[in-house]
């Protein structure tokens, strides 16, 4: 049965849905550009949104909420960047545990806030446009920050390709010593956006308990999709705009696997709810593939497939995940 | 004299956090209520104990805990402690044991010291139906289910035909005008990536015309979303779960709640084991119709919440009265399941089995009957 | 501007890179490093444009004494560097190469960049796209980005390490008269090279480098042979091959192209015999290392077919070569070649493929007839990291199997002073004697006419030249590898 | 910590030096977690010494608390020997959970199937070895998505981890659902002769326990002196030089996937049939993850590993009386286990470099 489905209404769920995803991939895909993985995401993003709800509903004020949660994520990415830019400490693994031990951690901390009251962040339409026809409804009907996560993805663009910043940013992920040569401090640079990277996905936690899932409690509903975040970081190619378009496909899945379950009752609903993520997986795989040397060949005859691979071809940073060797 | 000697020390498996303002909180102040009224008890109690929550942890493991903590009954509060708490039964044969919704007296699996014990709350349901149904505007009732079996198809099917009561014989509306959908998350609350997000899904039904939504899950994500609709300017309700207490903050948009109040229930069961009158029995206790919010007597409750209109509050008054002098029976015929077949015939009223093995929805409701085949 | 160096020193644990070195360097000159591999050139130009600090020893800029504590400052005062291997950005495209490290605003305007990069590529008659990525650029167009990328930072001191390795002669033509340009607008030029034909065309002054220490300068007009007794201590040694008489077919590749490296390879023809030595000369990377790659079956080529004893293997993997008796060395040691983290021993134990549990004693002594036989500075159970470089690369040759058909190897003689050259030589040989064929790179010319019984030429991934080396010297071949036939 | 046992690998250069360096790491990185757990305590405003002594007493204050320890023990060895061999691979077997879980549903398919019989012992001892092969064939997913397609490990197990999740939901509420009410209590439990023997008086079972002890015997085997571990090494090492060495990278991975996902499996199989004796839908309790954090303190030591892996078990078992002698939330055991490893990395790195420094 079709009852209940409307395009427009899946469309703004969608953008609504996927705020927190937006801005966790974008903050990832600053830090990856810069050089550094930060996988401590997914428990970043339980911490800082524990964080988030405590503090609005300890002070009544959102504002406050969404601050701390910066702080919070900047604060375990400063971790990440210390042991890794630093202290030259394995990125995958300090990343790794800390994933693990701050969501416990939020969990230890937020069990006596657990399910009680929080401000929920509203949604605030905008004047004129959100009386448009189509796009008011699905763009301008939205609360604070998910505008804040679509006007992100803008944002970073231009901060990665038209400023100065961006191209030291950019510099650094490609080559380090390069880079140095030209007198750009890398491990600074390394530290600066691993940690503004870090701020941004402790936002996304912010979206989560004070807006799209609110409220907190042990599991909070974010959990999980940090991971995601990290995985929509390369099918983007580290590109902000194409991540940003892969947090929007996976959220339309989550939000479809509703409907589906009431078109297709034989199927157990977890299949649906299970269904994107090997779908992530699965799309990667597409992307490394059509990366390999073969499909360059056959790219190299076929001009079609040409223009596939250009498009989905994802060249990681050259430095990522690499260490710097000072003597 | 009796509280001088060595307290009746009884124990409490929570499967939820004992402040979740739901289902184990519920069971928690049912565990206070016997400390209080019955001289010489000591509860101890440990909580959220369910697999995600405590890896690797088994019910026999915290029954041991328990017994050597001085324990010499245990009540487990949750249907997927069914089988850990009937090893552990069978392993501490001398102390009493005590298992929440179960069935395994009636399937004969239960040993000699286990009693299930659960509350009649598909009148709690036929009331949230009922007022439901009494409230929309747009004639869409949403039914926030958590996984289908047994007990959760009847507790849903139980709010159907309170709606459907309130829709036909109450404002006299158009059957054909009531929708009642039912959609499933698929757990008892929000496992990420395998459960649905019970806020997407009280969403999709707020944005797509229901008004109402009824909670049959563990969480409150429906009231949550239901006031974030509100301040958006909709006008919309919600009707949560489990515990007495589950309006409080959600008042603006909070119908009220069907509860369960386990302090009568325990107690009784508490003294049984202390005098010896213990036996094994299967027992499904009500609401205790002169005043079903009696925390004294009423296994079962519905509070109303302040969102519910004044005239509706009568009507449910009439209604809790009709069906406390049996004049209202629901659960009679003629009743058809969802694909048609018949349930009950004109008039058959069904019996305590027929309702606690309900096998699918009914006619009329939306929404999957069961998981796969 | 004048820059005066005082007894520079730079030591790398043990190793001593410069070793006091003096040098002044005046303004309106192009002044030439000269020095054979490994000398400490690359490392001082790296002190002077503070990209490493020196151990000791003082810098004067205008007679006011500076240290550099990294590039930024050396910037500062006008000092700037082209690298051996290019500093760049490959994915970033031609312009934001351009605009990185420069000063701009906030948010720069790019059509301003971009009208300076033209301007300049017009006065120096470079010919670059602004918005294509640095990846599709050749090494010659790459230090002309980076040429044009100094000047329009105003530096007034031009350091250029090797610029000539791996560039067409036309681009070096285009470089050099740019060069002269700016030298006489009065820029100090510094060249560093190994190669005396350039210094020779360009410089107006050279200070010849020798083991971290200067071991002669000289002025126009130069002499050939005063620099390389300078360079060497003596002329270069005599060839001491003994030439095999070519057996069955070896090798053949046919047509092929393939990606990778610099350049990658294209157009590739080639028939290699057992029996015979073949010297694969060219500057780093002009395709020579795709070659030994395809040939060993680590690289598939793109078109064309590759046989070995007249078998075609096209396609088929590294392992299926090697049953085929191909062995393949790479130059980098321990990033290819050696596996850090495991002993010498344990190297050998992997070779050998005998039971499923390990005899670690028997390997061990295996490896120490292999440490003795090569003379290798170790123990069975030494890290092989631990190991120093020529000790590495004895150990590396030490793994060659006994009587392979086609030994493919690059720059084996890399690292390791005249006497183990000519030692390894004399095993190299005799294995070809044995009749196995032998494809090796190398960056020294002379090597390769003392050994080879065939020399092909490569230049920016073609082989340009193939003769015997008696038909041919080291001044032909020089000016082959710079693209000249 | 991490030096101490890298030098038992290499018992030639335990000087006592490095001896005492290692003791000297040790304490400072205990010191650290102490510091930082007290830290955490006080911010949630409960007592840290007694905190301390209920982990203690929780864990090893009476024989039936120390048996649980034994149960959690058995599978975090069984998953973290697993993941030594992908670890010396250099691979990141994240994927390691739903190994676990994929044997946990493999054995309960066998024992399915099996049923009842009088020869109930070959069943189980088959539904074992059957755990084995599902974790290793899951495995062998992510292991081909990453030699074939080229995904990164971490993603590949990643995603699959998701999968086997929904898969034993479905398996628990759909085709496996208990007659009468599918229940989240899991499938229904198997008849007591299909469970692991076990000694009732002590609550354990010698066979599991001997499972787990053979099974860190036989890693140390496999990796320290055969062909097997070298080839693993080799690989992790430097996979280009393994190439020109005549090995094939990505069968020796695959391998090493096949060889993690097999004793993870055998964890999941030992869940099913020694601790649950049914599939319940979080089977695999966490211990793959927790093995990956084991193996990480271990600093990839076979014999450590089995060590740290008591020393968690204690953690999460006393962790359970937190709540009911302090009401505090049982999740600090895995802020200390956190903070334990990150501590240990952090000093030894620092150690390490200021080691360098002085030359
Ligand atoms: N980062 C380093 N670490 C250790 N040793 C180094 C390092 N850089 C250079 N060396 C050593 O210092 C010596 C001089 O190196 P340098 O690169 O200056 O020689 P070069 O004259 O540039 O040689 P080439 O002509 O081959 O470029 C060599 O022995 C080299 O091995
Ligand atoms: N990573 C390392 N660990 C331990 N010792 C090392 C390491 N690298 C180099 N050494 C030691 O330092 C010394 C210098 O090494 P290096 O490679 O500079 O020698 P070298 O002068 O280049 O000799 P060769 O002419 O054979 O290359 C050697 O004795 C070597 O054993
Ligand atoms: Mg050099
Ligand atoms: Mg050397």
């Amino acid at each position: 049965m079709m009852d209940g489905f409307d395009m427009l209404l899946v469309a703004s769920a969608v953008i609504a849905g996927a705020a927190p995803l937006v801005m966790a991939t974008l903050g990832e895909t600053l830090t990856e550009r810069a050089g550094v993985v930060n996988l401590s995401l997914d428990g970043t993003i339980v911490l800082s949104a524990m964080a988030a709800f405590v503090v609005a509903s300890l002070s009544g004020s959102l504002l406050a909420g969404f601050a701390v949660s910066a702080a919070v994520g900047a604060c375990v990415a400063a971790l990440v960047a210390l042991f890794s830019v630093r202290l030259g400490m394995s990125q995958v693994a300090v990343g790794f545990v800390l994933t693990l031990m701050t969501r416990d951690l939020a969990y230890f901390l937020g069990s006596q806030y657990a399910r009680t009251e929080g401000p929920i962040s509203g949604s605030a339409p905008v004047p004129v446009l959100s009386g448009m026809p189509v796009l008011g409804q699905v763009l301008f009907n939205h609360s604070v920050p998910v505008y804040l996560s679509m006007i992100m993805v803008a944002f970073a663009w231009w901060y990665l390709y038209r400023t100065s910043w961006g191209l030291r940013l950019r510099c650094v992920g490609e080559n380090m010593e390069a880079a140095y040569a030209r007198g750009i401090d890398p491990d600074l640079v390394r530290v600066v956006y691993t940690v503004a990277g870090g701020a941004l996905v402790g936002l996304s936690g912010a979206a989560f308990s004070l807006c799209t899932k609110p409220g907190w409690g042990q599991p909070q509903g974010c959990e999980g999709s940090g991971w995601i975040a990290l995985a929509l970081v390369i099918f983007g190619a580290w590109h902000p705009v194409r991540a940003a378009l892969g947090a929007y496909l996976f959220a339309f899945l989550q939000v479809m696997s509703i409907h589906f379950q009431s078109w297709f009752p034989d199927v157990p609903a977890q299949v649906f709810q299970v269904a994107p993520f090997p779908l992530m997986i699965f799309l990667l795989a597409v992307s490394t593939l059509v990366h390999s040397e073969e499909a360059k060949m056959l790219a190299e005859r076929h001009p079609l497939l040409r223009i596939l691979t250009r498009g989905l071809a994802q060249a990681p940073p050259l430095s990522l995940g690499k260490a710097r060797s000072r003597d | 004299a009796v509280a001088a000697t060595k307290p009746y020390v009884f124990g409490l498996l929570l499967v939820g956090p004992y402040n979740d303002k739901g289902y184990s909180q519920a069971h928690y102040e049912g565990g206070r209520y016997v400390e209080k009224t019955v001289p010489g008890t000591k509860m101890i109690y440990i909580d959220k104990v369910n697999p995600s929550d405590r890896p690797g942890v088994t019910i026999v493991q915290l029954v041991d805990d328990m017994v050597e903590k001085g324990a010499r009954l245990v009540i487990a509060n949750s249907d997927d402690m069914k089988d850990g708490i009937r090893e552990a039964a069978r392993k501490h044969p001398n102390i009493h044991f005590v298992h929440v919704s179960g069935d395994d007296v009636l399937t004969g699996k239960a040993p000699s010291n286990l009693v299930n014990i659960f509350g009649r709350m598909e009148y709690g349901k036929m009331m949230a139906g009922f007022a439901a149904a009494l409230t929309t505007k747009t004639g869409k009732i949403g039914y926030l289910g958590p996984l289908i079996n047994e007990e959760t198809r009847r507790l849903a099917s139980a709010a159907y035909l309170g709606a459907r009561y309130a829709w036909e014989k109450v404002i006299k509306r158009n059957p054909n005008d009531l929708t009642f959908q039912v959609t499933w998350i698929g757990f008892w609350f929000n496992i990420p990536g395998v459960t649905a997000d019970p806020s997407q899904v009280a969403k999709n039904f707020y944005d797509s015309g229901f008004d109402v939504v009824i909670s049959g899950i563990d969480t409150t994500e429906a009231v949550m979303v239901a006031k974030q609709k509100v301040n958006e300017g909709k006008k919309v309700w919600a009707i949560p779960y489990d515990y007495v207490g589950a309006c409080e903050g959600g008042s603006s948009v909070c119908l009220g709640v069907p509860y369960f109040n386990w302090g009568p229930g325990y107690a009784s069961l508490v003294k049984k084991s202390m005098s010896g009158h213990w036996k094994p029995e299967w027992i499904w206790l009500g609401p205790d119709w002169k005043d079903i919010n009696n925390p004294a007597t009423s296994t079962v409750g519905f509070m109303v919440g302040d969102a519910l209109s004044q005239e509706a509050r009568k009507a449910l008054k009439d209604f809790i009265a009709g069906l406390a002098s049996g004049k209202v029976q629901l659960f009679k015929g003629p009743l058809n399941f969802q694909d048609g077949r018949v349930f009950l015939k004109k008039g058959e009223v069904a019996t305590d089995r027929q309702i606690w093995y309900l096998p699918m929805l009914l006619q009329g409701m939306k929404g999957a009957s069961s998981q796969a085949k | 501007m004048t820059i005066a160096l005082r007894s520079i020193h730079k030591h790398y644990g043990d190793i001593r890179a410069n070793d006091g070195i003096d040098l002044v360097l005046r303004p309106s000159t192009v002044h030439g490093i000269l020095g054979e591999n490994g000398a400490g050139k690359s490392t001082l130009m790296k002190i002077l444009s503070g990209y490493v600090r020196k151990t000791s020893g003082t810098i004067l800029v205008d007679s006011e004494e500076v240290d550099f504590k990294n590039p930024a400052e050396a910037a500062s005062h006008g000092i700037g560097m082209l690298y051996q291997d290019p500093l760049d950005f490959p994915p970033l495209t031609v312009l934001e190469n351009f605009m990185a490290g420069q000063r701009m605003k906030a948010w720069p305007d790019r059509s301003l960049f971009r009208k300076r990069l033209a301007g300049l590529c017009r006065e120096m008659g470079f010919d670059l796209d602004p918005e294509t990525p640095v990846v599709r650029l050749t090494v010659g167009e790459r230090q002309q980005l980076e040429l044009a990328r100094h000047l329009a930072a105003g530096r007034r001191v031009l350091i250029l390490d090797e610029p000539t390795t791996g560039i067409s002669s036309l681009q070096k033509d285009v470089l050099f008269s740019a060069l002269r340009r700016l030298s006489s607008g009065g820029a100090t030029v510094v060249l560093v090279s190994h190669k005396l034909e350039d210094v020779e065309t360009l410089c107006d002054e050279v200070t010849v480098l020798k083991k971290g220490r200067v071991s002669g300068s000289a002025v126009r007009p130069f002499s050939t042979g005063a620099l390389l007794e300078m360079m060497f201590g003596r002329e270069p040694a005599p060839p001491l091959r003994k030439g095999h008489e070519p057996g069955a077919q070896a090798l053949f590749l046919e047509g092929v192209h393939a990606h990778g490296g610099r350049t990658g390879l294209a157009q590739c023809t080639v028939k290699v015999n057992r029996g015979e030595v073949v010297g694969l000369a060219g500057l780093e990377g002009s395709g020579q290392d795709v070659f030994l790659r395809v040939a060993a079956g680590l690289t598939r080529p793109t078109r064309g077919r590759v046989h070995v004893s007249r078998k075609d293997m096209t396609g088929r993997d590294h392992h299926a070569f090697k049953t085929m008796g191909v062995a393949f060395q790479p130059a980098a040691r321990l990033e290819e070649g050696l596996i850090a983290g495991l002993s010498v021993a344990e190297h050998c134990a992997i070779l050998e493929r005998s039971s499923f549990s390990l005899d670690l004693d028997a390997s061990a002594s295996l490896a120490q007839e292999r440490i003795q036989s090569f003379q290798v500075a170790a123990r069975p159970e030494s890290p092989v990291e631990s190991l120093s470089g020529g000790n590495q690369q004895r150990l590396l040759l030490s793994f060659l199997p006994d009587d392979p058909v086609l030994l493919l190897l690059e720059n084996p003689t890399r690292g390791l002073d005249r006497e183990s050259v000519r030692w390894v030589w004399e095993r190299l040989d005799a294995i070809a004697s044995n009749g196995a064929a032998i494809v090796f790179s190398s960056s020294e010319i002379d090597e390769i006419l003392m050994v080879s019984d065939r020399v092909l030429v490569f230049f920016e991934g073609r082989i340009i030249h193939d003769v015997r080396p008696e038909d041919t010297d080291a001044l032909m071949l020089g000016k082959a590898i710079a693209g000249r036939v | 910590m991490r030096t101490v046992f890298a030098r038992m690998g290499r018992p030639l250069e335990m000087g006592l030096k490095t001896a005492l360096a290692g003791v000297a790491e040790i304490a400072a990185s205990v010191l650290v977690v102490v510091a930082f757990t007290t830290l955490v305590l006080l911010v949630a405003g409960a007592p840290p010494l007694d905190t301390f002594a209920v982990l203690v007493k929780g864990s090893l204050g009476s024989w039936s608390k120390l048996s649980h320890v034994i149960k959690v023990w058995i599978p975090l060895t069984l998953a973290s020997c697993g993941l030594l061999f992908t670890f010396k691979a250099g691979l990141w077997n994240i994927g390691v959970e739903g190994q676990v879980m994929m044997g946990a549903v493999a054995t309960t398919l066998a024992m399915r199937m099996g049923g009842p019989s009088p020869l109930a012992g070959m069943v189980t001892a088959l539904a074992l070895v059957a755990g084995m092969a599902g974790g290793a064939l899951w495995a062998l997913c992510a292991g081909f998505l990453k030699t074939k397609a080229g995904v990164h490990e971490i993603f590949a197990g990643l995603g699959l981890n998701f999968v086997s999740q929904g898969l034993v939901l479905w398996l628990i509420f759909g085709p496996w659902k208990q007659p009468g009410i599918a229940s989240m209590s899991g499938t229904e439990t198997f008849d007591e002769r299909l469970w692991i023997p076990s000694i009732e008086a002590l609550n354990l079972s010698p066979a599991a326990l001997g499972m787990a002890v053979a099974a860190v015997i036989v890693t140390a085997y496999l990796l320290s002196s055969t062909r097997l571990g070298l080839y693993l090494r080799a690989v992790g090492g430097n996979e280009k030089a393994a190439v020109l060495f005549g090995l094939k990278p990505h069968a020796v991975m695959t391998a090493a996937m096949l060889c993690a996902g097999g004793l993870a499996g055998l964890a999941g199989a030992f869940q099913v049939s020694g601790v649950y004796h049914r599939l319940i839908p979080a089977i695999s309790s966490g211990y793959g993850y927790l093995a990956l954090l084991v193996v990480l303190l271990a600093y990839y030591n076979v014999w450590a590993a089995p060590v740290v892996a008591f020393f968690f078990a204690c953690l999460n078992t006393g962790a359970i009386q937190l709540p009911m002698l302090l009401s505090l939330d049982s999740s600090l055991s895995g802020v200390i286990q956190g903070s334990m490893v990150i501590a240990a990395l952090a000093v030894h790195s620092v150690s390490t470099r200021s080691r360098r420094s002085r030359g």
